[in-house]
């Protein structure tokens, strides 16, 4: 609750320090204080503070799990806002007002991730998106950028519409938007909670970007600019997972047997063509929006597996996808050429910022010691446990060896190819560099000790 | 505590290495640091023989079910010696060798040899893998950064092709985890597994991918020639020496054991795999002119031969399997140095337009004539009696096809002596010609590694048995634990 | 009313709105199929409230206030769907505004 | 007495320490010094050998010496062991002293060479001589085993001595090559015993071929498999068909090297081996048989090349052969005596013929074509005269030691069946024809060579015409060990002495009379052919072979042969595996995994064609599967 | 057939028809007249439900507000011609088809919803009167409802970053 309130006041804050401040860097820091604050009294939740008592009437539920994962997505927020905010400057002039966005969207997180009725959700869902279509828009004089709004935009509602229609099915089954059920009613209308919760499911998976409902994220990721694409694809995709597994163990969890099947099925065709269609990309934006869409077939698979693996398992995942996907972003938000000719050289002219982002493409990738690779790690251990998964796993392993392909392409370009000779790369400051080091070194962490992250949820 | 210093010393100072700036110390850091891991092998094998010395347990990822534990048994002492042994060895061998950014270089190889007493220690399937991803990685760029022309393409199928296999075998260990009662991952645990015939057999094959792209076993050997070509050479030692005893170490510890009737049930199909790989790579190596690609299929051909005596499932065959790992590893770092040194003489590696070498450098000559005679085999050097127990194995296997298995496996012998003479008869023999008429002898570092190399081959020729006692207690308990009869019997 | 009559009903706005996203490629009029789903989805819902409210009625519940939420959510989605044409149609305008069109055909910069 | 022969060990020990002194001080000793050492420490072995020969006379029991665990796995324990018996110390004297012999030889004959290389050839030749006492020495198959790969080494080593010479590295790997085939035998009849009896000292396989344990047996198969294999690794080291044709091409090498190890000892390994392993032999009648025929058919066969050909050193290496033939005869028809018998007075000869050889070469220069030759008996009286005593023992005039061990082998032959002693008599004609073919066209009528040859002839330094004196009176007198015992009573000594490692043999059943006959009838046609070889070569001049002449002097076309039937095809299947399977089947597979996925990925990403129109076609015609299935199909 | 069933069947067939003028129009203005139309009909349908805040709401909002807007964007635009060329035929003809097949499977999934006996209260019922909902509206549902204006306030920012000259 704390975070919820704070991050809509901080909004409204960061609305108004456009005016009462005309430094960018002044409104930068009032938004890095902010997330901090957030992450402060999150944290404090955690510990039992809680600051604003509102009866949400059993709406929303603030549980060690969804405190410990808003925790994660303010810490990833607050590594995007130390490496990204800076590049927000180019993207248009109402900067303070994109820290308005962020921050409301930070609140529908919250809400995403702690609802108990289906009308949060749907709140939440929009509260998040509404924002985004702006932010993809917002380099209006660039019509790929307006492209890719009008695309998400579109794509977007419709799949609201799904979603509305799902849980009105939901509603006619059921007659309540409370995602709580009593496991002792038993539903009469199955057809109706089925169509439901399919419907349901497609609009999910469309907001993860779950194939074959995915065709709108490589669009909008490349097209958005590059420092939006960075939270779109990390801490908004972690979010809305977030929201699904809650939604799918709730409301859904007496007809599992009938979705997990589909979710199954969704998470093969989405490892297959995240991965598959990833690896003939000549941009590293768009291939990073490919690999998002192979990492959300990852992710899959802890809603496919639901047990308390998975669900500790998505938030290692969420954090190291987020982490390593956000160090990425930043340092190609800096590069003038998004191919991956234009990572030639780099550890020569750059070698820390070759050497982190190497460490964070291998965390992508998945290899030891890095958190990525202990996020599939818990996911593939997950899917495992249940059972007749076992052409699923191998699946996704297959495709995550597919993944390196294209993630140590960019290593290749960095270590093993030869720069061109014009230098490409806007000069890094050595406070982003600072923070890459740490990135790379809170990866690390989490891929050696999973259990700092992990114990929270058993405080 | 000796097990974890193996690991830990190169792993320190690999990183240490990365701060250093002059080529000299770096490489003179790097040659201490080797020698430093070599005294703490060699303490392991005698002063601090106790088992509590060889043993290093610690918490980690415990809600996972794993843990930080290491121990040095019999396989674990030789092949750390063999590690530990080889860099000193790679690092003297190529001491004239210099490199661009060579603390990288060095550092990387330093991590290597850590990640390497990892796959060789762990006895925690977890911490296995962690260690089996970590050796290749900084092979990975080691071949990637300083190799041949192709490198890049070559390096890349290699680590693709080897990432395959290791995250099948990841579902394996994730698989047998979930079996065990307790959810661990500890290698007592996967022991203690009983599962029924159809759940061994394809987690055999999961595991079995791995460690056969590793080895690498026929038909998945594709990678290897061209990644020993393109690498540099004291990469391709560590690869070939090494590296590919991870694959064999794993069948001797992770997949035999824990899976006992599927290996005996797919024995008589690996040992056809090996069986028709050492032929078919001693064929190819026959027409080889490349040196590289020579030692390479030769190596090939010499893996086949040992993973079949694995599969043979006595204890004559682990042991010769066991002995063989180690004295192959002494003797392909011995080829390749030789290798590296004429490649680097002379810009060529073509056997065709070598020759008369011996005439200009017979230091050379007679090194290079011990160490491939002792590659093939020959009484009173090393290899002979590994390979003496490991055809001994296959006579004796199990199979209905032992026969058969023995007799091709021996023609890889006559095969492995027709190319090894005739490379050494081109290249060494013969008149000389434009490109070998300016050569010059072995340099005092490249003699000084050869002459340990030539010394441990005699040495282990004479007397094999030093060895042999190392690993006795291992392949015993090996060989009991994987004698099914039992089961046969209750029917 | 048998709830069958108003499911079909709305499944059929619904899928009618489908099909214009589908067929149409003025943004503009996708955007307004889609509000045709939207509405669909209103008078399910308020439908279904009334039939809550009914089975709530026929178990003896008086004066509950079963089924209102149906009713409450369908404020709650015009609330949204407000909020959403706002954004929509500025995005539609600064499209327009550069390219001079409102095709989505057009759209086809970023593909591949 | 027992204990003294602990150091045995010493016998082989000496030459491996010459070795690494002639090894590692090649570049800084003197040639004299080389010399001295090289020969000296097989002097010192020779005179150890002679006591132990003392020593063992009439022990009943072998002595064997253990040192170390060589291989110790579970039951499996191979010790590092030595037995001395009579037979082993039979063949320490014949190697050791010929040895040495042919070392001293050496230091004259390849004085030309740079210490360098002399210290090295040196050093090969000690080596030689430790493999071969390793060898001989062997308390077990596995040392034996050593010993026999160890001199198979040496031999390729000093075949390639000359290493510039491209043919001589050809010849030295294809001996190599050809011995490691019949290695590989030799090793696979080694696992099968251990495989049966768990061991492979000589006392326990013989005593469970005796019967004499409990517990473990030998089937007849596994006999007859063990033997058939043991004796294909004979016919690799011993030059028998079908593994005969690196003998003649190791010629390459140094003429004392052919001597010591072409013709006195090591490919004598294979009579040694079958010979200790009699018991074995014994008991398996099929083996026996085909030892018999094979040696015999190798015999018959070398001879025939030897007709025709004309370097001195091929005649005398298809001699070689030939008499191994013989050996094997006599192996086969279980004259286990008689063939070791023949290797001690082959040894004697052979030895003496091509270390005359060498000094004839040495004389002409580096020459070897008899047809360049003639009329050199003026010239080099000494080599003359003690070659001819060689011909004449190889031929089997009495009372020469060629006469008494060849009798014994035709005896047992005869014994065994006529059809073998006809044509075991025949072969033996043919040698007396081509040795004495061989002696007539090189020292007897004119000097066919160049002028400057002609000026250069001259006899041999005494180095190396002191042991071709001694040779030639130990192959005069070296039959009377042997003499059988119609001639003298008592006699056989050697049979008797061997008694307690080989059995006497009980079939010698042939009359008096008849043994007179056969060896009169031998002896007279043995006289004929060398007055035919007199009539036909005195005076021989150049001229082209045509038909069956021309087939032998390209011996029978074997080495062609060999060459389509398993060379090529071997090595159009290398290139074939090369160039077309790893390429286009395996690495295709391989790559074509990745080149799938990346055609894939190319068709894959023109599903984001960009349309939002297509995208929610797509996502609609995804629902309807999905909805459909769920609802008609899973129910 | 009574008087409300009437009334069902009429203004569902409005609606219905009204929806398909609305996707086949050519001309956009008519396509938000149609959708006007269909507006009505549903807040018809509220009406006979007894929802008659929603059926206020939905004329005022959507009608009146939502549709206005529309039309006011559409003339701004000029697009009031018949300006749409035509889509690829197939393309059409597949979107067509796919709605229609989505529309079977739909209503063959729901048909056996297991609802037979279900019905909507139709003409009576207070739940849908201001009163009930709107004493819901600020107790039940206050946090919801508070929530909301955060989506307005970023709505609003984010219309204020996209239509703001720079």
């Amino acid at each position: 609750m704390n975070a919820l309130i704070i991050s809509a006041i901080l909004g409204v804050v960061m609305m108004f320090s456009s005016i009462l401040l005309k430094q960018k860097g002044a409104v930068r820091n009032v938004a890095v204080t902010g997330i901090i604050l957030l992450i402060l009294v999150n944290i404090l939740e955690m510990g039992g503070t809680v600051f604003f008592k509102v009866n949400t009437r059993g709406m929303i539920v603030f549980d060690q799990f969804a405190l410990l994962f808003n925790s994660i997505i303010f810490l990833a927020t607050l590594i995007y806002l130390l490496l990204s905010a800076k590049d927000m400057e180019k993207v248009g002039v109402n900067y303070a007002e994109y820290f308005a966005l962020i921050f409301f969207i930070l609140c529908g997180v919250t809400l995403v991730s702690s609802f108990k009725s289906l009308l949060i959700l749907f709140l939440g869902i929009e509260i998040i998106s509404i924002p985004l279509y702006i932010l993809t828009g917002s380099d209006k004089r660039n019509l790929k950028s307006n492209e890719a709004s009008l695309k998400y935009f579109l794509l977007g509602s419709f799949s609201t519409g799904l979603m509305l229609m799902g849980i009105a099915l939901y509603y006619g089954a059921r007659g309540t938007f409370s995602t709580v059920i009593d496991p002792l009613i038993t539903v009469t209308a199955k057809p109706l909670l089925i169509s439901g919760m399919s419907l349901l499911l497609f609009s999910m998976a469309f907001k993860v970007s779950a194939a074959p409902f995915h065709f709108w994220t490589p669009d909008v990721y490349d097209g958005a600019p590059t420092v939006f694409t960075s939270f779109m694809a990390t801490i908004i995709k972690a979010a809305v997972f977030i929201g699904f597994i809650r939604l799918f163990d709730d409301a859904f969890e007496q007809v599992q047997s009938t979705w997990r099947i589909w979710i199954a099925v969704i998470t093969a065709v989405t490892l297959f063509i995240g991965n598959i269609t990833a690896v003939f990309q000549q941009s590293v934006k768009r291939m990073l929006a490919y690999s998002s869409i192979a990492q959300a077939g990852f992710m899959l698979l802890s809603l496919y597996a639901m047990n308390t693996e998975a669900k500790e398992g998505l938030l290692i995942y969420a954090a190291a996808y987020c982490f390593a996907t956000i160090g990425i972003f930043a340092v190609l938000a800096k590069m003038s050429d998004y191919t991956f000719d234009g990572f030639n050289g780099l550890s020569k002219k750059e070698p820390l910022i070759a050497a982190t982002l190497a460490i964070l493409l291998l965390s992508l990738a998945g290899i030891p010691l890095t958190a990525g690779f202990l996020a599939k790690f818990y996911m593939l251990k997950a899917a495992i446990a249940t059972p007749n998964s076992l052409w699923l796993v191998i699946f996704a392993v297959l495709m995550a060896a597919v993944s390196v392909y294209y993630y140590f392409r960019v290593i290749q370009a960095m270590y093993f190819k030869e720069g061109s000779t014009s230098s490409s790369t806007t000069e890094f400051s050595p406070f982003f560099k600072g923070a890459m080091l740490i990135l790379a070194g809170l990866v690390i962490l989490l891929g050696l000790f999973p259990d700092i992250l992990v114990n929270w949820l058993y405080f | 505590m000796v097990a974890f210093f193996l690991i830990f010393l190169p792993l320190l100072t690999g990183l240490l290495v990365f701060f250093i700036k002059e080529e000299k110390l770096v490489k003179g850091f790097a040659f201490l640091s080797s020698l430093a891991t070599l005294t703490v092998s060699l303490l392991g094998l005698t002063l601090f023989k106790a088992e509590e010395h060889l043993q290093f347990t610690a918490q980690w990822m415990q809600p996972l079910g794993s843990s930080f534990s290491l121990k040095l048994d019999g396989m674990g002492q030789l092949l750390c010696l063999l590690t530990a042994i080889s860099y000193p060895l790679v690092f003297l061998g190529s001491w004239n060798s210099s490199y661009t950014k060579p603390s990288n270089f060095f550092a990387l190889m330093l991590l290597a040899q850590a990640g390497l007493m990892g796959v060789f220690l762990a006895m925690d399937a977890l911490l296995f893998y962690f260690f089996w991803e970590l050796a290749l990685i900084p092979m990975y760029f080691l071949c990637s950064q300083w190799g041949g022309e192709r490198r890049i393409q070559v390096t890349f199928k290699f680590f693709i092709y080897t990432f395959i296999g290791s995250v099948l075998m990841l579902i394996g260990i994730l698989y047998l985890q979930s079996k065990t009662p307790d959810h661990s991952f500890s290698l007592r645990a996967f022991y203690n597994l009983e599962l029924t015939t159809k759940t061994q057999s394809w987690l055999f094959w999961l595991f079995f991918l791995a460690f056969a792209i590793k080895m690498p076993v026929f038909p998945f050997h594709t990678w290897q020639p061209d990644t020993y070509e393109q690498s540099p050479t004291p990469t391709t030692m560590i690869l070939s020496g090494v590296m590919v005893k991870m694959g064999l170490l794993g069948l001797l510890r992770w997949l035999l054991p824990v899976l006992p009737i599927a290996s005996y049930v797919w024995g008589d199909v690996v040992m056809s795999l090996s069986i028709i790989g050492i032929v078919y790579a001693s064929l190819i190596a026959i027409r080889q002119d490349d040196i590289k690609r020579l030692v390479a299929y030769s190596s090939i051909a010499h893996i086949g031969l040992m993973c079949a005596a694995i599969f043979a499932e006595n204890k004559s065959g682990m042991q010769g399997v066991l002995l063989q790992m180690f004295n192959h590893g002494i003797n392909i770092i011995g080829l390749w140095i030789i290798v590296e040194i004429i490649e680097r003489r002379f810009g060529t590696r073509k056997i065709s337009e070598l020759g008369g070498l011996a005439q200009k450098a017979p230091a050379m000559a007679i090194f290079f004539v011990i160490i491939a005679l002792a590659n093939i085999a020959l009484p009173l050097t090393n290899a002979f009696a590994g390979e003496f127990l490991m055809f001994n194995g296959l006579l004796n296997a199990k199979s209905n096809y032992y026969l058969w298995f023995t007799v091709f496996a021996g023609l890889g012998i006559i095969l492995a002596a027709v190319y090894t003479l005739n490379m050494i008869r081109k290249v060494f023999y013969g008149e000389v010609n434009t490109i070998t008429a300016a050569a010059t002898d072995l340099k005092l570092n490249e003699k000084l590694a050869l002459g340990i190399i030539v010394v441990l081959i005699f040495w282990m020729g004479v007397y094999p048995q030093a060895m042999l006692d190392v690993t006795d207690n291992f392949s015993q308990a090996l060989t009991e634990r994987i004698d099914i009869s039992h089961l046969f019997r209750k029917k | 009313m048998p709830i069958n009559n108003y499911i079909l009903l709305s499944i059929a706005l619904f899928c009618i709105g489908i099909v214009g996203v589908l067929t149409r490629r003025n943004a503009i009029i996708i955007f307004m199929c889609i509000e045709l789903m939207l509405n669909a989805v209103n008078l399910l819902l308020v439908a279904f409230s009334k039939m809550h409210a009914r089975a709530a009625l026929l178990a003896g519940d008086v004066n509950g206030t079963a089924g209102t939420d149906g009713q409450l959510f369908v404020f709650f989605i015009m609330v949204v769907a407000a909020a959403e044409v706002s954004v929509g149609l500025a995005i539609i305008v600064m499209m327009y505004r550069n390219i001079h069109s409102v095709d989505v055909n057009f759209l086809n910069r970023l593909k591949h | 007495m027992q204990n003294a022969l602990q150091i045995v060990y010493l016998i082989p020990l000496l030459p491996l320490i010459g070795f690494l002194i002639n090894g590692l001080g090649r570049k800084y000793l003197p040639k004299p010094v080389i010399g001295v050492v090289g020969s000296g420490v097989i002097l010192a072995s020779f005179i150890l050998s002679v006591w132990v020969f003392m020593q063992v006379k009439g022990m009943p029991v072998p002595y064997i010496a253990s040192y170390f665990n060589f291989i110790s796995v579970g039951d499996l324990k191979i010790p590092f062991a030595f037995q001395v018996d009579q037979l082993s110390s039979l063949f320490l004297l014949i190697i050791t002293g010929v040895g040495f012999l042919i070392h001293v030889y050496s230091t004259s004959y390849m004085h030309e060479e740079k210490a360098e290389h002399f210290g090295r050839y040196f050093s090969y030749l000690n080596l030689f001589i430790f493999f071969m006492l390793l060898l001989v020495m062997g308390a077990n198959y596995v040392i034996m085993f050593i010993g026999w790969e160890g001199v198979g080494l040496c031999s390729y080593l000093l075949i390639g001595y000359w290493f510039k010479k491209t043919e001589y590295n050809k010849a030295a790997n294809k001996a190599f090559i050809m011995n490691r085939i019949g290695d590989l035998a030799f090793l696979i009849a080694i696992f099968w015993i251990i495989s049966r009896v768990g061991n492979v000292n000589f006392s326990d396989v013989f005593a469970v071929a005796n019967g004499e344990v409990e517990f473990r047996k030998f089937s007849a198969t596994d006999i007859t498999v063990i033997t058939l294999l043991l004796f294909i690794g004979a016919t690799g080291k011993s030059a028998q068909i079908p593994l005969y044709t690196w003998l003649p091409d190791a010629m390459a090498g140094p003429t004392p090297v052919s001597a010591l190890i072409h013709a006195a000892t090591m490919v004598t390994a294979g009579i040694y081996m079958i010979a200790r392993s009699n018991v074995l032999y014994s008991m398996s009648h099929i083996t026996m048989d085909i030892v018999a025929y094979t040696g015999l058919a190798t015999a018959l066969l070398a001879a025939t090349i030897a007709l025709k050909q004309n370097d001195i050193k091929k005649v005398l290496a298809y001699s070689t052969v030939s008499q191994l033939g013989f050996m094997f005869l006599a192996l086969g028809t279980g004259a286990y005596v008689a063939a070791v018998f023949h290797v001690m007075t082959h040894a004697f000869f052979k030895a003496l013929l091509f270390l005359g050889s060498g000094s004839v070469i040495h004389a002409m220069s580096g020459e070897q074509d008899i047809r360049n030759m003639g009329g050199l008996s003026k010239k080099l009286k000494i080599t003359f005269w003690t070659f001819v005593i060689g011909c004449i023992a190889i031929a089997g005039i009495p009372p020469f030691s060629g006469f008494f061990s060849k009798d014994a082998i035709l005896l047992s032959a005869f014994v065994k069946s006529p059809l073998l002693y006809g044509v075991a008599l025949f072969t033996a004609l043919l040698t007396a024809f081509y040795m004495f073919r061989l002696l007539f066209i090189t020292f007897t009528g004119t000097f066919r060579g160049t002028h400057e040859q002609a000026h250069h002839l001259h006899e041999s330094p005494a180095g190396m015409t002191l042991p071709l004196i001694i040779l030639a009176i130990l192959s005069i007198i070296g039959g009377f060990v042997g003499v059988p015992e119609v001639f003298m009573h008592g006699g056989d000594r050697l049979g008797q002495f061997l008694a307690p490692v080989i059995k006497p043999n009980e079939m010698h059943h042939v009359s008096h009379s008849t043994e007179y006959l056969l060896m009169g009838l031998s002896t007279a046609l043995v006289l004929v052919m060398i007055a035919a070889a007199w009539f036909k070569f005195r005076n021989y001049q150049r001229k082209e072979e045509t038909g069956f002449g021309k087939v032998l002097e390209n011996k029978w076309y074997v080495d062609e042969l060999y060459d389509k039937i398993i060379v090529q095809p071997l090595h159009q299947l290398g290139g074939f595996f090369k160039s077309v399977f790893e390429v286009s089947v395996i690495d295709t597979l391989v790559n074509g995994v990745g080149k799938a996925v990346n055609y894939g990925s190319r068709q894959l990403r023109l599903l984001q064609s960009g349309q939002v129109g297509s995208y929610v076609l797509l996502m609609v015609l995804s629902m309807i599967v999905i909805f459909a299935v769920q609802f008609f199909i899973r129910k | 057939m009574n008087i409300i069933q009437i009334l069902f069947w009429f203004l569902s067939v409005v609606a219905i028809f009204s929806a398909l003028m609305v996707i086949t129009s050519k001309n956009p203005v008519y396509s938000v007249l149609w959708l006007i139309v269909t507006f009505f009909a549903i807040s018809g349908h509220y009406i006979l439900l007894n929802a008659q805040f929603l059926a206020i709401v939905n004329i005022i909002v959507y009608a009146g507000a939502i549709m206005v807007l529309f039309l006011f964007v559409i003339m701004l635009m000029n697009l009031n011609k018949e300006t749409e060329p035509q889509k690829n035929r197939w393309l059409k003809m597949a979107g067509a088809v796919a709605g229609g097949c989505l529309l079977l499977v739909f209503v063959a999934a729901l048909k056996g919803a297991g609802l037979k006996d279900q019905e909507a209260m139709v003409n009576e019922g207070d739940i849908g009167l201001i009163k009930n909902l709107g004493k819901e509206l600020f107790t039940t549902y206050v946090v919801p409802f508070e929530i909301s204006s955060i989506l307005f306030l970023s709505a609003m920012v984010g219309a204020v970053v996209i239509g703001k000259k720079e």
